[in-house]
């Protein structure tokens, strides 16, 4: 009963990077869309189904690129609707339910500061290829962080009751937020390769503006030493993913043999 | 009679085709019209973000989840600007918006409905933004600016949404067995139910004569509908599916398709608040409204505190 | 372009008003077990498990006789897990989401009374195996009846708000009751047969005792002359029942091939 | 000193074999050894619903459904005659329940993983049950006699469990690759879970020592531990399955299987409330409790109605 690891293959690393990128998109969006005709104010709704498009437009355009890398006869789809939840590698972060519009907006914001640091070095990547659409993407990113921003400022430093409501969302969403500079060997490759960032190299930086931005929205920032979550990139999530994948997965996979584009 | 004179003036205006603004002197009654129509098309588009809202998760592809998410953030654009167009009408959102969630104000019926299959947004895509864009092409040259400019506007993205609609219930006709049965299905429901939206006949239309003396509307509720009913009678012809109705047929004399007596009294039903999902859409919506009260409550509260801070500084 | 109708056969009769009854039991079950670990109190918690297993256990028992009488090969899974929402034919009133625990039982109330004074007739039909069935699942029919009924007392003439929120559940119920004694050809055949029942005989009884209990319980009995829905027999449903079936059927359909009994 | 004469002529009955009942006196710190280990038991009982409950839409077939509704219902009725049992304590029901939703009072931890596939129900069934059955084998033979009696009844219904479980495990194990792949899975992600279930090593477990002098318990953690390996291995065996553990070995020497390291980081971390579904599990079963508050008051207020009634009526 011995365990015999593998070395990793360029390729398969790529691949896992490609799937992890598009996988946090796709099951973010997904939740997002879960607004639609439900936000409190009709510029929301718009707001939030544009953010929804352009988070599962991106997860698409990576997946796409990943069938290229895996070369075995894939499409898109293929990742999005053919795999179970512990073929995911999303963080748990994306995949946590809606709750109230200041829960989504507090995740918004975590998720989309990250993405912003991660993206500015991600598109030097030495793949021509990836680093365009990293670029093209990031001018969305940039969006969704101005506009989650904007929210958590207008909640925390609104009424009293939504001062306490956002506190609460951040003050749930904390634990997931370690996850987020979860490193391993597929990025250690990929970095070595030039084509990865060592999230390590900006965590100070991202820290600097949610503490900020919390602190300019009169919220006070939860503790860093909590108990963090882990696993998610190893496939280990929540009960809520499965859920959401029976939800998405259920049409296409009952007509296996149907063409849907 | 200075009033008289008004109206002799704002009919021949009218008449000789020009677009009334804003500012122009108006009668109430035109202004009172084109509340209704303006802000119950408004109503209706947000509405609308429901039953199609019920497939995005379910999408069956990543482009079909994709090209629903850019219809549904199109319709929550075309209420927005439907409802600031109506608003050029000295009307507040708010109270539009209350209207029609506590008080009197309708939405277009169809919503009424539940999408019980992918192919149900296939078919809403053809044959209700379809129904919508025979309405709304009439519309676009409506007598109001506002509302002719806004309708040009929801014409070029409805037409859009319709060939989405149209393309994928083409691939499902031609799909597999499944594919097929739940297309036609779908148009099975969904026939009668657009042929509705043009509203009552005629006879039935109290509002009607008024509304195309002003130029609102520029055509009547069963001339609009029979230009539908043509179109859509080829369109199904050309990708394989049946329209659920026996009578239809090819009238030589009169150059348009003969269709058979649509169910009025569901319609009537319908209109009355007995769809079947009518009481879970107002659920719905009043719930998003209820619910977003501390949000809206928080910006509105924060801009006013940026505002003080603002005219402090200077 | 005209529409043909076929004779109805009797074993398509059969077939049709077997799978009228199972879906009805399978989804009312179904919503019922959405329950399990979320009840008021403990013993809720077992009394609601409890009848979910036998709505649930009813069911499997009919589909099974179903597949026989079919005779196609399919099992009593074949009707659960591989037919679409137009396929089946429960009411729409079993597939309401569960609402609150007033709600639940109102509902169950209703169903149970109308399950009751149908079985009470239907035992005596000329199938020996199906009569059986009727009568054995007649016991537990009659525990559901008595349980829910003295919960519709207890929140009715309970607290003031108990009693507001029951109201509203029968208020919003009532329009979907209609359909309990819905009929068609299919059970003018089975009638014909002396298999089925002729609902409108007992219409009456089934009023009195709801307008019985309600009274008992201090509330008001809604319009019997509102609008009413309609359909559901002939496979049309609110929106409520495919998200249902996509989770209840999504891990049998993506694996066609395995066994799981 | 009474109290040492009382407590001496206890610990004999006590080695004599003989039961201690309700009534009897005893140590204040056997009873509240019992109330915390026997409540303990009865809130896993309660919580140890939700991760099953999770799959009992999504099971795979209906027989699967049914098994899994009559365990869950089982697991209520569990919960229900140990919080009877514990009542005997002199502590009510109302008192437990606060203590473990919004106190300090503990549930196994095993409970705050989460079931990502139907396979995890399986393992339950064949590892955390099996685990179950071990204590509560000890357990039925416990001094206090409802608890003794409580174990009885509640080991025949978990053997039952365990009994499916393993099979369906051994089906999965037996069939298509992807429910091999899941099996193993499951097992992989439960084996540790499972074995941290019998509590610290005994070096660290501060109570054992009295519990067993008391005849509470009748093994040590450690040796309840090596019990259960020593079988599982067989069972794993038999059906194909792989445990995780590179260590596992047989030992001639003491006729047992020898196993790894325990990761006890992770065990006091999810035992702190750290597990990936802590905080789901409290806010599931604290919303029960509180969205049921109105139904309760409903209960009570009726049966003080209906009391008040009879007694004017006699």
């Amino acid at each position: 009963m011995t365990a015999e690891t593998k070395e990793l293959t360029k390729k398969e690393a790529f691949l896992n990077y490609l799937l992890r990128l598009a996988d946090d998109r796709l099951i973010l969006g997904q939740r997002m869309s879960e607004w639609c005709g439900h936000g409190p104010q009709l510029e929301e709704d718009l707001a939030m189904a544009n953010m929804a498009l352009d988070l599962i437009g991106h997860a698409t355009t990576l997946y796409e690129y990943a069938a290229e890398i895996e070369d075995e006869g894939h499409d898109e789809d293929y990742f999005a609707y053919f795999r179970d939840d512990r073929d995911f590698t999303n963080l748990q972060l994306c995949e946590l339910p809606k709750g109230d519009f200041g829960f989504t907006i507090a995740r918004q914001f975590l998720f989309s500061a990250f993405s912003y640091f991660q993206y500015e070095r991600l598109k030097e990547a030495k793949d021509e290829q990836f680093a365009g659409m990293i670029n093209k993407h990031l001018k969305e990113i940039k969006y969704h962080l101005r506009h989650s921003r904007e929210w958590v400022l207008r909640l925390g430093d609104g009424t009293e009751e939504s001062h306490n409501r956002i506190q609460e969302s951040f003050d749930e969403l904390w634990m997931y937020t370690d996850e987020l500079f979860y490193m391993d060997e597929v990025d250690d490759l990929m970095i070595k390769e030039g084509m990865g960032v060592d999230s390590s190299e900006f965590k100070k930086e991202w820290k600097k503006l949610v503490e900020e931005t919390l602190s300019e929205a009169t919220l006070t920032v939860p503790d860093w030493d909590q108990f963090m979550m882990s696993g998610s990139r190893n496939g280990i999530h929540t009960e809520h993913l499965g859920h959401m994948l029976a939800q998405m997965q259920f049409l296409r996979r009952s007509h296996p043999d149907a063409e849907w584009k | 009679m200075e009033n008289q004179e008004k109206l002799n003036e704002f009919q021949a205006r009218i008449d000789a085709g020009e677009k009334i603004e804003p500012k122009d002197w108006m009668p109430e009654r035109y202004r009172q019209q084109l509340i209704r129509m303006m802000s119950q098309h408004a109503h209706s588009e947000i509405v609308g973000m429901l039953p199609e809202g019920n497939w995005i998760e379910r999408a069956p592809s990543l482009k079909r989840k994709l090209v629903l998410l850019a219809k549904v953030q199109d319709e929550a654009g075309h209420g927005l600007y439907l409802y600031s167009a109506t608003e050029t009408l000295g009307i507040e959102r708010d109270e539009l918006v209350d209207q029609y969630l506590y008080g009197s104000a309708k939405y277009s019926s169809i919503f009424n409905y539940p999408t019980m299959t992918y192919a149900d947004i296939c078919a809403i895509g053809w044959l209700v933004d379809g129904a919508a864009i025979v309405n709304q092409t009439m519309l676009a040259r409506s007598s109001y600016g506002p509302y002719s400019r806004a309708n040009v506007r929801i014409c070029k993205e409805e037409s859009f949404h319709k060939k989405q609609g149209y393309e994928m219930l083409a691939k499902m006709a031609d799909g597999t067995p499944e594919q097929q049965k739940m297309a036609q299905d779908s148009v099975n429901r969904w026939w009668w139910p657009s042929l509705m939206m043009f509203g009552p006949h005629d006879s039935d239309s109290p509002n009607s004569a008024e509304l195309i003396k002003w130029q609102v509307k520029l055509k009547t509720n069963d001339e609009l509908r029979q230009h539908f009913v043509d179109r859509m009678v080829m369109e199904a012809e050309a990708i394989g599916l049946t329209l659920p109705d026996p009578d239809l047929e090819y009238n030589e004399e009169t150059g348009h398709w003969d269709f058979g007596d649509i169910p009025w009294d569901e319609f009537w039903n319908v209109v009355k608040g007995n769809g079947i999902m009518n009481r879970e859409r107002m659920k719905a919506r009043r719930a998003a409204h209820e619910n977003g009260e501390w949000v809206r409550e928080a910006a509105n509260a924060y801009a006013r505190k940026k505002k003080l801070q603002q005219e402090k500084a200077s």
